[in-house]
Protein backbone atom coordinates (compact mmCIF):
# COMPACT_ATOMS: atom_id res chain seq x y z
CA UNK A 1 0.00 0.00 0.00
CA UNK A 2 2.15 2.96 -1.21
CA UNK A 3 0.86 6.51 -2.10
CA UNK A 4 3.91 8.93 -3.93
CA UNK A 5 3.90 12.16 -5.05
CA UNK A 6 6.73 13.03 -7.55
CA UNK A 7 7.41 16.28 -8.89
CA UNK A 8 9.16 15.11 -12.06
CA UNK A 9 7.51 12.96 -15.61
CA UNK A 10 7.05 9.44 -14.96
CA UNK A 11 5.84 6.48 -17.04
CA UNK A 12 2.58 5.33 -15.27
CA UNK A 13 2.81 1.85 -17.30
CA UNK A 14 6.19 1.13 -16.13
CA UNK A 15 5.53 2.54 -12.50
CA UNK A 16 2.47 0.11 -12.28
CA UNK A 17 4.53 -2.61 -13.39
CA UNK A 18 7.67 -2.51 -11.46
CA UNK A 19 5.75 -1.96 -8.55
CA UNK A 20 3.55 -5.81 -9.66
CA UNK A 21 6.76 -7.50 -9.28
CA UNK A 22 8.21 -5.90 -6.65
CA UNK A 23 5.28 -5.94 -4.16
CA UNK A 24 2.35 -8.57 -5.53
CA UNK A 25 2.85 -12.06 -4.82
CA UNK A 26 2.96 -13.68 -8.25
CA UNK A 27 -0.76 -15.99 -9.09
CA UNK A 28 -2.20 -14.24 -5.63
CA UNK A 29 -4.16 -11.38 -7.38
CA UNK A 30 -6.52 -12.19 -10.43
CA UNK A 31 -7.56 -8.64 -10.80
CA UNK A 32 -6.15 -5.35 -11.43
CA UNK A 33 -7.78 -2.50 -11.99
CA UNK A 34 -6.27 1.09 -12.99
CA UNK A 35 -6.71 4.52 -13.47
CA UNK A 36 -4.55 7.29 -15.01
CA UNK A 37 -5.84 10.99 -15.16
CA UNK A 38 -3.64 12.66 -17.85
CA UNK A 39 -3.38 16.55 -19.05
CA UNK A 40 -5.57 16.95 -22.12
CA UNK A 41 -4.76 20.62 -24.32
CA UNK A 42 -8.29 21.00 -23.88
CA UNK A 43 -10.30 22.47 -21.17
CA UNK A 44 -13.26 24.63 -20.67
CA UNK A 45 -13.26 25.44 -24.34
CA UNK A 46 -9.56 26.83 -24.40
CA UNK A 47 -6.65 25.60 -25.29
CA UNK A 48 -3.90 24.86 -22.68
CA UNK A 49 -0.31 25.23 -22.68
CA UNK A 50 0.96 23.89 -19.55
CA UNK A 51 -0.26 23.55 -15.79
CA UNK A 52 0.80 23.50 -12.75
CA UNK A 53 -0.22 21.08 -10.05
CA UNK A 54 0.68 22.91 -6.61
CA UNK A 55 0.16 20.60 -3.26
CA UNK A 56 0.22 20.77 0.65
CA UNK A 57 3.24 18.69 1.53
CA UNK A 58 2.90 16.93 4.29
CA UNK A 59 -1.22 16.73 4.40
CA UNK A 60 -1.03 15.37 0.37
CA UNK A 61 0.47 12.51 1.85
CA UNK A 62 -1.18 11.75 4.96
CA UNK A 63 -4.89 12.18 2.55
CA UNK A 64 -3.39 9.88 -0.29
CA UNK A 65 -2.49 7.34 2.75
CA UNK A 66 -5.41 8.13 4.64
CA UNK A 67 -7.53 6.86 1.38
CA UNK A 68 -5.59 4.20 0.87
CA UNK A 69 -6.30 3.06 4.24
CA UNK A 70 -9.87 3.37 3.75
CA UNK A 71 -10.07 1.17 0.58
CA UNK A 72 -8.30 -1.79 2.35
CA UNK A 73 -10.78 -1.44 4.93
CA UNK A 74 -14.25 -1.41 2.70
CA UNK A 75 -13.16 -3.89 0.20
CA UNK A 76 -11.05 -7.09 0.41
CA UNK A 77 -8.45 -6.17 -2.08
CA UNK A 78 -4.57 -7.25 -2.02
CA UNK A 79 -2.54 -3.70 -2.29
CA UNK A 80 -3.08 -0.50 -3.99
CA UNK A 81 -0.30 1.73 -5.05
CA UNK A 82 -1.27 5.86 -5.93
CA UNK A 83 1.29 7.92 -7.34
CA UNK A 84 0.45 11.67 -8.21
CA UNK A 85 2.54 14.51 -9.89
CA UNK A 86 2.94 18.20 -8.63
CA UNK A 87 5.15 20.69 -9.99
CA UNK A 88 4.55 22.19 -13.75
CA UNK A 89 2.95 19.21 -16.66
CA UNK A 90 2.65 19.24 -20.09
CA UNK A 91 -0.24 17.92 -22.63
CA UNK A 92 -0.07 14.20 -22.51
CA UNK A 93 1.81 13.93 -19.39
CA UNK A 94 0.57 11.62 -16.67
CA UNK A 95 -0.94 13.07 -13.74
CA UNK A 96 -2.21 10.58 -11.68
CA UNK A 97 -2.45 6.83 -11.30
CA UNK A 98 -4.48 4.56 -9.10
CA UNK A 99 -4.07 0.52 -9.18
CA UNK A 100 -5.67 -1.81 -6.69
CA UNK A 101 -5.04 -5.59 -6.90
CA UNK A 102 -7.36 -7.79 -5.76
CA UNK A 103 -8.30 -11.56 -6.30
CA UNK A 104 -11.95 -10.84 -7.88
CA UNK A 105 -13.01 -8.26 -9.99
CA UNK A 106 -15.65 -6.41 -7.85
CA UNK A 107 -13.35 -5.26 -5.41
CA UNK A 108 -10.39 -4.31 -8.01
CA UNK A 109 -13.20 -1.80 -10.05
CA UNK A 110 -14.82 -0.46 -6.62
CA UNK A 111 -11.33 0.46 -4.69
CA UNK A 112 -9.90 2.00 -7.94
CA UNK A 113 -13.06 4.30 -8.27
CA UNK A 114 -12.96 4.59 -4.84
CA UNK A 115 -9.28 6.14 -4.38
CA UNK A 116 -9.87 7.88 -7.42
CA UNK A 117 -13.28 9.95 -6.34
CA UNK A 118 -11.90 10.43 -3.13
CA UNK A 119 -8.60 11.70 -3.89
CA UNK A 120 -10.05 13.77 -6.35
CA UNK A 121 -12.35 15.63 -3.71
CA UNK A 122 -10.24 15.30 -0.38
CA UNK A 123 -6.43 15.56 -1.64
CA UNK A 124 -5.02 18.98 -1.54
CA UNK A 125 -3.48 19.55 -4.85
CA UNK A 126 -4.78 22.22 -7.02
CA UNK A 127 -4.38 23.29 -11.30
CA UNK A 128 -3.50 25.81 -12.17
CA UNK A 129 -3.05 26.41 -16.49
CA UNK A 130 -1.34 28.26 -18.45
CA UNK A 131 -3.16 29.90 -21.79
CA UNK A 132 -2.54 31.69 -24.72
CA UNK A 133 -4.37 34.56 -22.73
CA UNK A 134 -2.80 34.16 -19.53
CA UNK A 135 -3.07 32.00 -16.59
CA UNK A 136 -6.48 30.75 -14.74
CA UNK A 137 -6.89 28.18 -11.79
CA UNK A 138 -9.46 24.81 -12.25
CA UNK A 139 -11.93 26.17 -10.46
CA UNK A 140 -13.66 22.64 -9.92
CA UNK A 141 -13.46 18.75 -10.68
CA UNK A 142 -15.34 17.40 -13.64
CA UNK A 143 -18.19 15.17 -12.26
CA UNK A 144 -17.28 11.27 -11.00
CA UNK B 1 3.44 30.85 21.50
CA UNK B 2 2.29 31.20 17.69
CA UNK B 3 0.04 29.64 15.31
CA UNK B 4 1.36 29.19 12.01
CA UNK B 5 -0.85 29.23 8.85
CA UNK B 6 -0.57 28.71 5.37
CA UNK B 7 -2.84 29.97 2.20
CA UNK B 8 -2.40 27.63 -0.82
CA UNK B 9 -3.42 28.23 -4.73
CA UNK B 10 -5.95 31.04 -5.28
CA UNK B 11 -6.72 31.79 -1.87
CA UNK B 12 -2.99 32.64 -1.01
CA UNK B 13 -2.89 34.95 -4.05
CA UNK B 14 -5.99 36.70 -2.88
CA UNK B 15 -4.84 37.11 0.36
CA UNK B 16 -1.48 38.80 -1.06
CA UNK B 17 0.81 36.04 1.24
CA UNK B 18 1.80 31.92 2.01
CA UNK B 19 2.33 31.82 5.33
CA UNK B 20 1.61 34.02 8.55
CA UNK B 21 1.94 33.60 11.99
CA UNK B 22 -0.86 35.15 14.85
CA UNK B 23 -0.49 35.01 18.66
CA UNK B 24 -2.32 31.74 20.29
CA UNK B 25 -4.78 33.16 22.61
CA UNK B 26 -7.74 31.50 24.59
CA UNK B 27 -10.86 30.28 22.95
CA UNK B 28 -9.08 30.62 19.59
CA UNK B 29 -10.94 29.08 16.30
CA UNK B 30 -9.93 28.59 13.08
CA UNK B 31 -12.50 31.57 12.07
CA UNK B 32 -10.33 34.11 13.98
CA UNK B 33 -7.05 32.92 12.96
CA UNK B 34 -8.25 34.01 9.38
CA UNK B 35 -9.36 36.96 10.50
CA UNK B 36 -5.94 37.87 12.75
CA UNK B 37 -3.79 36.75 9.68
CA UNK B 38 -5.37 38.55 6.01
CA UNK B 39 -7.68 41.38 5.71
CA UNK B 40 -10.00 39.83 3.22
CA UNK B 41 -13.36 38.14 3.89
CA UNK B 42 -13.41 34.35 3.87
CA UNK B 43 -14.54 32.98 0.54
CA UNK B 44 -17.52 30.81 1.00
CA UNK B 45 -16.21 27.66 -0.33
CA UNK B 46 -12.77 28.15 1.97
CA UNK B 47 -11.82 24.92 3.31
CA UNK B 48 -9.92 24.61 6.36
CA UNK B 49 -7.44 22.18 7.79
CA UNK B 50 -5.83 21.86 11.26
CA UNK B 51 -2.77 20.23 11.62
CA UNK B 52 -3.32 18.53 8.12
CA UNK B 53 -7.21 17.37 9.10
CA UNK B 54 -9.83 18.90 7.55
CA UNK B 55 -11.99 20.87 10.17
CA UNK B 56 -15.18 23.60 10.20
CA UNK B 57 -14.24 27.13 10.40
CA UNK B 58 -15.22 26.78 14.12
CA UNK B 59 -12.65 24.78 14.94
CA UNK B 60 -10.46 25.20 18.36
CA UNK B 61 -7.23 25.95 17.23
CA UNK B 62 -4.24 25.83 20.47
CA UNK B 63 -0.48 27.00 20.78
CA UNK B 64 1.79 25.35 18.04
CA UNK B 65 -1.22 24.50 15.89
CA UNK B 66 -0.82 24.64 11.64
CA UNK B 67 -4.07 26.10 10.30
CA UNK B 68 -4.41 26.30 6.79
CA UNK B 69 -6.55 27.59 4.07
CA UNK B 70 -6.95 26.61 0.39
CA UNK B 71 -9.60 26.67 -2.25
CA UNK B 72 -11.58 23.62 -3.16
CA UNK B 73 -9.13 20.99 -4.27
CA UNK B 74 -8.78 19.99 -8.19
CA UNK B 75 -5.86 17.59 -8.47
CA UNK B 76 -6.41 14.18 -9.92
CA UNK C 1 -11.60 0.26 -31.27
CA UNK C 2 -9.61 -2.87 -31.59
CA UNK C 3 -10.24 -6.40 -30.05
CA UNK C 4 -8.15 -9.19 -30.64
CA UNK C 5 -8.02 -12.94 -29.03
CA UNK C 6 -4.16 -13.87 -28.44
CA UNK C 7 -2.77 -17.33 -28.40
CA UNK C 8 0.46 -16.83 -26.71
CA UNK C 9 1.15 -14.92 -23.90
CA UNK C 10 0.94 -11.25 -23.56
CA UNK C 11 2.30 -8.64 -21.65
CA UNK C 12 -0.80 -5.99 -20.61
CA UNK C 13 0.88 -2.90 -19.66
CA UNK C 14 3.42 -3.15 -23.22
CA UNK C 15 0.51 -3.58 -25.47
CA UNK C 16 -1.45 -0.52 -23.63
CA UNK C 17 1.16 1.60 -24.01
CA UNK C 18 1.96 0.56 -27.93
CA UNK C 19 -2.20 0.78 -28.49
CA UNK C 20 -2.06 4.41 -26.92
CA UNK C 21 1.16 5.58 -28.85
CA UNK C 22 -0.21 3.81 -32.04
CA UNK C 23 -3.70 5.09 -31.98
CA UNK C 24 -4.76 7.53 -29.30
CA UNK C 25 -4.16 11.18 -30.37
CA UNK C 26 -1.42 12.66 -27.39
CA UNK C 27 -3.23 15.81 -25.14
CA UNK C 28 -6.84 14.65 -26.48
CA UNK C 29 -7.74 12.23 -23.50
CA UNK C 30 -7.48 12.81 -19.70
CA UNK C 31 -8.92 9.65 -18.52
CA UNK C 32 -7.79 5.93 -19.20
CA UNK C 33 -9.63 3.39 -17.07
CA UNK C 34 -7.92 -0.42 -17.52
CA UNK C 35 -8.54 -3.88 -16.16
CA UNK C 36 -6.64 -6.88 -16.38
CA UNK C 37 -7.73 -10.42 -15.22
CA UNK C 38 -5.20 -13.07 -14.69
CA UNK C 39 -4.71 -16.40 -13.84
CA UNK C 40 -4.87 -17.23 -9.80
CA UNK C 41 -3.30 -20.28 -8.74
CA UNK C 42 -5.79 -20.81 -6.41
CA UNK C 43 -9.49 -21.48 -7.02
CA UNK C 44 -12.63 -22.76 -4.72
CA UNK C 45 -10.15 -24.15 -2.13
CA UNK C 46 -7.76 -25.78 -4.78
CA UNK C 47 -4.14 -24.97 -6.33
CA UNK C 48 -4.36 -24.53 -9.81
CA UNK C 49 -0.95 -26.09 -11.95
CA UNK C 50 -2.72 -24.88 -15.07
CA UNK C 51 -5.85 -23.83 -17.09
CA UNK C 52 -6.72 -23.77 -20.89
CA UNK C 53 -9.32 -20.99 -22.13
CA UNK C 54 -11.58 -22.85 -25.52
CA UNK C 55 -13.51 -20.23 -27.20
CA UNK C 56 -15.88 -20.05 -30.30
CA UNK C 57 -13.36 -18.88 -33.53
CA UNK C 58 -16.03 -16.03 -35.12
CA UNK C 59 -18.45 -15.42 -32.61
CA UNK C 60 -15.64 -14.52 -29.51
CA UNK C 61 -14.62 -11.65 -32.19
CA UNK C 62 -18.69 -10.47 -32.95
CA UNK C 63 -19.34 -10.48 -29.47
CA UNK C 64 -15.83 -8.49 -28.32
CA UNK C 65 -16.69 -5.86 -31.03
CA UNK C 66 -20.55 -5.54 -30.29
CA UNK C 67 -19.72 -5.00 -27.06
CA UNK C 68 -16.81 -2.26 -27.90
CA UNK C 69 -19.53 -0.74 -29.80
CA UNK C 70 -22.12 -0.50 -27.29
CA UNK C 71 -19.55 1.07 -24.94
CA UNK C 72 -19.05 3.69 -27.60
CA UNK C 73 -22.57 4.23 -28.40
CA UNK C 74 -23.57 4.48 -24.40
CA UNK C 75 -20.88 6.72 -23.16
CA UNK C 76 -18.92 9.24 -24.01
CA UNK C 77 -15.14 7.39 -24.74
CA UNK C 78 -12.28 8.19 -27.07
CA UNK C 79 -11.19 4.70 -28.15
CA UNK C 80 -11.30 0.82 -26.37
CA UNK C 81 -9.18 -2.26 -26.34
CA UNK C 82 -9.52 -5.73 -25.63
CA UNK C 83 -7.39 -8.31 -25.72
CA UNK C 84 -8.13 -11.99 -24.16
CA UNK C 85 -5.93 -15.09 -23.91
CA UNK C 86 -6.88 -18.34 -25.28
CA UNK C 87 -4.95 -21.41 -24.90
CA UNK C 88 -2.62 -22.94 -22.09
CA UNK C 89 -1.98 -19.81 -19.22
CA UNK C 90 -0.01 -20.77 -16.33
CA UNK C 91 -0.83 -18.81 -12.91
CA UNK C 92 -0.05 -15.49 -12.94
CA UNK C 93 -0.22 -14.72 -17.02
CA UNK C 94 -2.72 -12.37 -18.09
CA UNK C 95 -5.73 -13.33 -19.42
CA UNK C 96 -7.77 -10.13 -20.96
CA UNK C 97 -7.14 -6.62 -20.49
CA UNK C 98 -9.81 -4.33 -21.47
CA UNK C 99 -9.00 -0.19 -21.73
CA UNK C 100 -10.95 2.99 -22.17
CA UNK C 101 -9.76 6.43 -22.78
CA UNK C 102 -12.07 9.11 -22.80
CA UNK C 103 -11.58 12.92 -21.93
CA UNK C 104 -13.41 12.65 -18.05
CA UNK C 105 -13.26 9.86 -15.90
CA UNK C 106 -16.52 8.83 -15.29
CA UNK C 107 -17.09 7.53 -18.92
CA UNK C 108 -13.82 5.78 -18.71
CA UNK C 109 -14.88 3.60 -14.98
CA UNK C 110 -18.07 2.76 -16.44
CA UNK C 111 -16.93 1.85 -19.62
CA UNK C 112 -14.44 0.02 -18.55
CA UNK C 113 -16.38 -2.25 -16.51
CA UNK C 114 -19.31 -2.72 -19.12
CA UNK C 115 -16.59 -5.03 -21.21
CA UNK C 116 -15.79 -6.50 -18.52
CA UNK C 117 -18.97 -7.58 -17.39
CA UNK C 118 -20.21 -8.24 -20.98
CA UNK C 119 -17.51 -10.15 -22.49
CA UNK C 120 -18.03 -12.14 -18.53
CA UNK C 121 -21.44 -12.73 -19.58
CA UNK C 122 -21.67 -12.67 -23.22
CA UNK C 123 -18.40 -13.75 -24.83
CA UNK C 124 -18.24 -16.96 -25.46
CA UNK C 125 -15.03 -18.60 -23.52
CA UNK C 126 -14.50 -21.61 -21.42
CA UNK C 127 -11.90 -22.21 -18.87
CA UNK C 128 -10.98 -25.59 -18.29
CA UNK C 129 -8.57 -25.85 -14.68
CA UNK C 130 -5.92 -28.87 -13.86
CA UNK C 131 -5.36 -29.47 -10.67
CA UNK C 132 -3.36 -32.13 -8.98
CA UNK C 133 -5.81 -34.25 -8.89
CA UNK C 134 -7.60 -33.98 -12.60
CA UNK C 135 -9.10 -31.25 -15.10
CA UNK C 136 -12.37 -29.47 -14.08
CA UNK C 137 -14.50 -27.17 -16.23
CA UNK C 138 -14.77 -23.50 -14.01
CA UNK C 139 -18.43 -23.47 -14.02
CA UNK C 140 -19.14 -19.53 -13.52
CA UNK C 141 -17.67 -16.09 -12.87
CA UNK C 142 -17.45 -14.59 -9.95
CA UNK C 143 -19.83 -11.94 -9.29
CA UNK C 144 -19.53 -8.60 -11.06
CA UNK D 1 -29.18 -29.00 -47.33
CA UNK D 2 -27.12 -29.12 -44.17
CA UNK D 3 -26.96 -27.76 -41.16
CA UNK D 4 -23.52 -27.67 -39.32
CA UNK D 5 -23.39 -28.26 -35.67
CA UNK D 6 -21.15 -27.18 -32.69
CA UNK D 7 -20.38 -28.30 -29.46
CA UNK D 8 -18.53 -26.64 -27.17
CA UNK D 9 -16.57 -26.72 -23.98
CA UNK D 10 -18.01 -29.63 -21.25
CA UNK D 11 -20.93 -29.35 -23.45
CA UNK D 12 -18.61 -31.42 -26.46
CA UNK D 13 -16.78 -33.72 -23.72
CA UNK D 14 -20.84 -34.34 -22.42
CA UNK D 15 -21.64 -35.04 -25.91
CA UNK D 16 -18.95 -36.91 -27.22
CA UNK D 17 -18.53 -34.67 -30.52
CA UNK D 18 -17.91 -31.11 -31.19
CA UNK D 19 -18.89 -30.98 -34.82
CA UNK D 20 -22.01 -32.78 -36.72
CA UNK D 21 -23.95 -32.04 -39.45
CA UNK D 22 -27.60 -32.54 -39.72
CA UNK D 23 -30.13 -32.43 -42.52
CA UNK D 24 -32.36 -28.92 -43.26
CA UNK D 25 -35.84 -29.44 -43.30
CA UNK D 26 -38.90 -27.16 -42.67
CA UNK D 27 -39.90 -25.64 -39.50
CA UNK D 28 -36.52 -26.82 -38.16
CA UNK D 29 -35.96 -25.70 -35.04
CA UNK D 30 -32.50 -25.19 -32.08
CA UNK D 31 -34.33 -27.76 -30.16
CA UNK D 32 -34.90 -30.17 -33.11
CA UNK D 33 -30.99 -29.78 -34.26
CA UNK D 34 -30.02 -30.64 -30.64
CA UNK D 35 -31.99 -33.90 -30.85
CA UNK D 36 -30.95 -34.75 -34.70
CA UNK D 37 -27.55 -34.31 -33.67
CA UNK D 38 -26.57 -35.95 -30.36
CA UNK D 39 -28.50 -38.89 -27.86
CA UNK D 40 -28.43 -36.80 -24.28
CA UNK D 41 -31.23 -34.06 -23.07
CA UNK D 42 -30.33 -30.58 -23.29
CA UNK D 43 -29.27 -29.54 -19.94
CA UNK D 44 -31.15 -26.40 -18.79
CA UNK D 45 -28.18 -23.85 -18.76
CA UNK D 46 -27.44 -24.90 -22.22
CA UNK D 47 -26.38 -21.47 -24.47
CA UNK D 48 -27.72 -21.71 -28.31
CA UNK D 49 -26.42 -19.65 -31.22
CA UNK D 50 -27.18 -19.64 -34.70
CA UNK D 51 -24.75 -18.15 -37.16
CA UNK D 52 -22.52 -16.68 -34.10
CA UNK D 53 -26.08 -15.35 -32.48
CA UNK D 54 -27.57 -15.75 -29.28
CA UNK D 55 -30.79 -17.20 -30.02
CA UNK D 56 -33.49 -19.44 -27.42
CA UNK D 57 -33.98 -23.06 -28.19
CA UNK D 58 -37.53 -22.17 -30.54
CA UNK D 59 -35.25 -20.00 -32.97
CA UNK D 60 -35.98 -21.63 -36.64
CA UNK D 61 -32.72 -23.02 -38.25
CA UNK D 62 -32.42 -22.59 -42.30
CA UNK D 63 -30.32 -24.52 -44.76
CA UNK D 64 -26.84 -23.87 -44.47
CA UNK D 65 -26.82 -22.16 -40.83
CA UNK D 66 -24.62 -23.11 -38.51
CA UNK D 67 -25.63 -24.06 -34.94
CA UNK D 68 -23.31 -24.46 -31.66
CA UNK D 69 -24.77 -25.40 -27.89
CA UNK D 70 -22.52 -24.07 -25.41
CA UNK D 71 -22.29 -24.08 -21.30
CA UNK D 72 -22.29 -20.86 -19.53
CA UNK D 73 -19.06 -18.91 -20.60
CA UNK D 74 -16.71 -18.15 -18.47
CA UNK D 75 -14.36 -15.90 -19.52
CA UNK D 76 -12.27 -12.62 -18.79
Amino acid sequence: MTSEIRSRHFNPWEEVQRYQSDHIDAGKYGATASFIGSMRDFNEGDAVKTMTLEHYPGMTENYLDKICTEARQRWDIIDCLIIHRVGEVRPDDPIVVTVVWSAHRAAAFDACRYLMEELKSRAPFWKKESLASGERWVEKNSPG
Amino acid sequence: MTISVKFFASLREQVGHGDASVDASDDLTVQQVWSDSCSITMPANTLCAVNMEYVDRFHPVNDGDEVAFFPPVTGG
